[in-house]
């Protein structure tokens, strides 16, 4: 339903062993559920709730994330590489978002 | 006398000496180091407010900032008066924020906002004066052997009673500050205070004279190029496109850069040629939904919120509904309060210089630790590699502190040159065009009356902005959606609480939010408040046929010192005494920032339009007087702030951006139109220190505007009085 | 171009149309005369030319080559403050201070012109803005220097 | 204001799992909010101060967006390693900020992310480590206020 864009950056030939570093981000406004309008009523929350990285389908990172992550959420990890293969990464959160991205990684 | 030294009121600072101390707290500290923390010259810190060179110079440091309301001088006696030093060899210093961090925030708050530089700090810079003389004595005892009792501090000097041996503080410095610090440290009796209360002169007045004091504008550094920048006039626009080419052959241009995503800067050799290069430079602009917006459309949106259903309640006595309905007689006005700039004589700049390594700013600001913040934000870098250092400001009225914007595109700006300092400057339209201005507000009063013309209730709703909905959204989360600081004035409790009770209040906010970006604009929201509630007390008096000073009494009971600013102006402009032939009167009072404030003015009217103030008289309790001569200074420069605003300012939008570029359509009063302007000061202590530099602006604008009914028979509740025909001669 | 500022002539290599403000600031290196909005209303610039005070902002620097100027800092002539400055400290007139180079120069020009003013005059002649609001001090000021 | 950092510290007895004690040794009010929070991913297990670096500007002037970074000492072997770390605030609407989970495979335990701090407060990581044990780092931040806000607003 909601249309987002992701960013990633996973360096593209890592050595075999090394620890690489990765960077996620998704547009999304990350609307706490703790802000009024100007009439007092609250805006609902609407957060994403969790980030999966898949290295090859294997799950090598989750997050939980709550209201108090920044809107676009950016998160940065690492990894050993270990083979080639692709990364995967999913979003999900409140009202049925939901965002794949994937990027290609060749160990040299 | 002196307390036993125990725990090292500065383990993270000291080395050997505080070891011991230190690590039973905890704290890591190096196993060898300097025992002495030095300034730059090398000579010691006591501590850190206070540093003595060997030639008795005392150096006092500050972390609030000078912008004219005369702070350093203040908090100088402050710190002298526990201190017992020679005034004549006082000088002041600020520490950087970078230093304050790496120091735990050994110097507190920077924040200079709110009237409270001294009213905040009075206590601990106080303690720190205290602190170092007790040190100095100590260290002096030590030296002659003698007890502490036996010695006595008289202007820097330490006299031995029985021996009357003498050492001035330059003598013993160096082994005071490898003392530790007394753990209490008494402070004097007010009454016994010789320098606080004292009209002693500024500290900062000489360099002002000859042209000699560097603002920010006037900076200089080694490679320095200036930079002159637009940002989109239209508010939340962006940066669309923009033709450098045109611009790079001009002579002295160095670079053409976008500045985040809003603004492009042009950086030159000299400032003269990036803005005249700037000028030229095609810039299209993404200006969003926002350039649809025109001054009617907001106002419409106000007037809307004054019969809205939902408000939040701000103060409550008693069913004000209710009293209202069953009223014999009704008494309706509504006011407005537009957009005003702050319009510092000297606009806004930052010079910064930026390296993969280190990120330094110089800036005139009004708070050394947001400015910080913005650094760490706009660098990247972490707090050891940032650095800002404070210049005394040109003016600062609430621009210059909780917004950095201009400390951000200085940043932005030098990270696109690495290694060459940059000094941002703005022109005065752009000052002007991208303010955080007054917020924009209208009001609707409605008072009741009962058949024997008593006043039953009064609503007062308020339809307009918050300013900390935009600035610190998470004061208004906690409150629910309601923003506390709108009813400055007229609050229920606190430094800004109301001085009347009636049988049934009400007074709420219709929040109506615009793209208009409001901010803290010297006095902030008792500005309005004071127009629309102390105007209308007169319009309720006229109503029940009272007197406007009898009739405020009548609700003043509880509030006396309310009461007394009031009665002071009341008895000095003569209030019962009949006013020279077309000599009108009028009053205001109110409660700011912890201060009780009242004016009284005289004035008369030429030509139905001509507006002459003779005479006006403001009083003040500010709770504790440190410096009259500057408090009086500051009262009557409120009344060239405040009714420069009253006469001259608004700032109105056309197709979402500010109209008012200059001073040549947003006016500022000149010495032709200045009022004589008597000052009581009439501190009555307490354990309340209350602030100088905001409160009086509040009651400016409502004596005058109802002095103006009294000599018109018109009430004019709408500001500025250009709008109306009304010209300041 | 040639311009002679405070008993000095300088060599400035600047656009004829350059403000007079502008070439004083950044050429000459004199910082001490103000800048506050480009469009000779505050009179933050005001300096004298041939002894008549003026609106350095609006004036082309090509336009008074050769011509004498005084700025804030040639008013103290060898260190010696004028009776206008002394005044000035004696009665602690600034505030932030940011426009009182221009408020001296202004009042410098005033006492020259009428060694004795009268409030009339000093209305007539002081036409700049200062947002602190020294105004009440001013006024004390400069009837100080005329006595003095 | 003095500064409000404060020291994590084990604290055996207590059966929350933990308290905060303040460097000049008054204790703290620890939000109980953030106590319930804690309490849920520790258990009944110590909190030990050590190993877990948490970095946050020292200074903020817009809490929209703050860059925080969490590093955990820790080999990040399959025998010993980092399986979580935990982000606390104290004093916003909600205490937990940010949980993640990790392994060896991380082959370093850094995390980085952007998040919004409300108020001045103190803001803590734990890790949970392989062998079931916890550690922790806190930071205390300063929102400046900076403007013409009343005492006692926040």
């Amino acid at each position: 339903m909601a249309t987002a864009s992701a960013v990633v950056n996973v360096p593209a030939n890592p050595r075999r062993g090394e620890i690489i570093e990765i960077k996620a981000l998704v547009r999304h406004a990350m609307e706490t559920g703790f802000r009024r309008t100007q009439l007092g009523a609250v805006i609902p929350r609407d957060i994403i709730r969790q980030f999966v990285c898949l290295y090859n389908g294997v799950e090598i990172f989750r997050a939980e994330l709550h209201p108090s992550i920044a809107a676009n959420p950016l998160l940065t990890f690492t990894t050993v590489a270990t083979e080639s293969g692709t990364i995967e990464f999913r979003w999900t959160g409140d009202k049925g978002f939901s965002v794949v991205e994937s990027a290609r990684i060749t160990v040299v | 006398m002196i307390n036993t030294p125990k725990v090292s009121r500065r383990s993270f600072i000291v080395g050997s000496a505080a070891v011991g101390g230190g690590l039973a707290l905890g704290l890591r500290l190096p196993p060898f180091g300097p025992a002495v923390v030095r300034a730059a010259d090398g000579s010691p810190e006591i501590n850190v407010w206070v540093v003595i060179r060997p030639d008795d110079t005392v150096v006092i440091r500050m972390a609030r900032s000078e912008m004219g309301q005369g702070t350093i001088t203040g908090l100088a006696q402050l710190v002298a008066e526990e201190l017992e030093c020679n005034w004549s060899k006082i000088v002041y210093e600020y520490p950087t924020p970078g230093e304050s961090v790496k120091r735990k925030r050994a110097w507190g708050d920077f924040s200079t906002g709110g009237s409270r530089g001294i009213r905040t700090s009075h206590d601990y810079v106080r303690k720190g004066g205290a602190a170092a003389r007790l040190m100095l004595v100590q260290a002096a005892a030590n030296q002659w052997n003698v007890p502490v009792s036996e010695c006595s501090t008289v202007n820097g000097v330490i006299t031995h009673g029985p021996s009357k041996r003498k050492l001035s503080y330059g003598k013993v410095a160096e082994a005071a500050a490898r003392l530790e610090a007394p753990k209490d440290v008494p402070l004097k009796d007010p009454k016994n205070w010789k320098v606080i209360g004292k009209a002693v002169p500024r500290l900062d007045t000489r360099d002002k004279v000859t042209g000699k004091q560097v603002y920010g504008f006037d900076l200089k550094l080694p490679g320095m190029l200036n930079a002159a920048i637009k940002e989109s006039p239209v508010f939340g626009g962006k940066v669309k496109s923009y033709d450098a080419a045109r611009v790079a052959s001009m002579k002295g241009v160095r670079k053409v850069v976008q500045v985040g995503d809003t603004a492009v800067a042009v950086v030159a050799d000299t400032w003269w040629q990036a803005k005249t290069a700037l000028d030229q430079l095609p810039v299209v602009w993404d200006e969003g939904p926002s350039a649809k917006v025109q001054q009617s459309n907001i106002n419409d949106m106000l007037k809307a919120g004054l019969d809205a259903d939902q408000a939040f309640v701000g103060n409550q006595e008693g069913d004000a509904k209710k009293a209202l309905a069953g009223a014999a007689k009704k008494v309706e006005a509504v006011y407005a309060y537009p957009w005003q700039n702050h319009v510092c004589m000297e606009p806004m700049n930052a010079t910064a210089r930026y390296t993969a390594d280190k990120c330094e700013v110089w800036v005139p600001t009004q708070d050394g630790e947001a400015s910080f913040a913005a650094v760490l934000a706009a660098s990247g870098l972490p707090a050891d590699k940032c650095e800002v250092y404070k210049i005394n400001l040109g003016g600062g009225f609430g621009r210059r502190g909780a917004f950095q914007d201009y400390v951000t595109q200085a940043i932005n700006i030098a990270k696109q040159m690495p290694g060459t300092p940059v000094k941002l400057l703005w022109s005065r339209e752009e000052d002007m065009v991208q303010g955080r201005y007054h917020p924009i507000m209208q009001c609707k009063l409605v008072g009741g009356f009962d058949a024997a013309n008593n006043l039953t209730g009064l609503h007062m709703r308020l339809s307009g902005q918050s300013i900390l909905k935009e600035v610190r959204p998470a004061i208004v989360e906690q409150q629910k959606g309601r923003d506390p600081l709108t009813f400055q004035g007229v609050a229920d409790s606190g430094e800004h609480s109301f001085g009347y009770n009636y049988p049934n209040l009400l007074i709420d906010h219709a929040m109506r939010q615009s793209h208009v970006p409001p901010g803290f604009w010297r006095g902030v929201n008792i500005n309005q408040n004071a127009v629309f509630i102390e105007c209308f007390m007169d319009e309720l008096a006229e109503a029940a046929g009272k007197d406007p000073v009898e009739f405020r009494r009548q609700f003043m009971a509880k509030h006396p010192r309310n009461l007394a600013v009031l009665n002071a102006v009341a008895d000095r402009i003569g209030w019962t005494r009949p006013a020279p032939a077309g000599v009108h009167r009028g009053v205001a009072q109110m409660k700011a920032f912890n201060s009780f404030v009242a004016a009284a003015c005289e004035l008369s009217v030429k030509d139905g339009n001509k507006v002459k103030i003779h005479r006006i008289v403001a009083a003040t309790d500010p709770g504790y007087a440190v410096n009259p001569a500057q408090i009086e200074r500051q009262v009557s420069g409120s009344f060239v702030y405040g009714l420069s605003a009253l006469f001259m300012q608004e700032c109105t939008v056309k197709g979402g951006r500010i109209v008012e570029e200059n001073f040549n359509t947003y006016n500022s009063m000149r010495i032709a139109q200045m009022p004589k302007v008597e000052s009581i000061i009439m501190p009555t202590g307490g354990a309340i220190w209350g602030g100088i530099g905001e409160p009086t602006i509040c009651v400016a604008a409502p004596a005058v505007l109802n002095a103006l009914f009294q000599a018109t028979g018109k009430r004019i509740r709408s500001v500025p009085l250009k709008n109306h025909g009304f010209q300041l001669v | 171009m040639k311009l002679t500022i405070n008993g000095k002539t300088h060599d400035v290599d600047v656009d004829p149309n350059t403000p007079l403000l502008w070439a004083i600031r950044e050429q000459v290196g004199l910082t001490g005369t103000k800048y506050g909005c480009g469009i000779a209303q505050c009179g933050a610039c005001t300096v004298h030319i041939d002894g008549s005070p003026m609106r350095s902002c609006s004036i082309p620097a090509g336009a008074v080559a050769g011509r004498k100027i005084t700025t804030i800092e040639g008013l103290a002539a060898g260190g010696q403050l004028t009776k206008v400055q002394k005044a000035w400290i004696e009665h602690e007139v600034p505030q932030c201070g940011y426009c009182q180079s221009g408020m001296i120069m202004a009042a410098a020009a005033l006492l020259k012109a009428k060694p004795r003013p009268t409030d009339a005059d000093i209305d007539a002649a002081m036409t700049n803005i200062c947002r602190c609001g020294t105004f009440q001090e001013v006024r004390k000021a400069i009837h100080a220097a005329a006595k003095a | 204001m003095a500064s409000r950092r404060h020291f994590l510290i084990a604290a055996g007895g207590l059966a929350g799992g933990m308290r905060l004690v303040s460097a000049s040794g008054n204790a703290h009010a620890t939000p109980d909010e953030m106590r319930e929070a804690v309490r849920k991913v520790i258990g009944s297990s110590r909190v030990q101060s050590g190993r877990v670096k948490l970095d946050l500007p020292p200074l903020i002037d817009n809490g929209n967006s703050v860059s925080l970074s969490v590093a955990v000492e820790s080999p990040m072997t399959p025998a010993d390693h980092v399986k979580a770390i935990h982000v606390f605030t104290e004093k916003n609407p909600l205490p937990n900020v940010v949980s993640v989970y990790l392994g060896p495979r991380a082959g370093r335990a850094n995390i980085a992310t952007r998040v919004r701090i409300a108020d001045t407060q103190t803001v803590t990581a734990i890790a949970e480590m392989s062998d079931g044990s916890f550690w922790s780092g806190s930071m205390s931040v300063v929102v400046t206020l900076s403007a013409c806000l009343e005492d006692g607003l926040i």
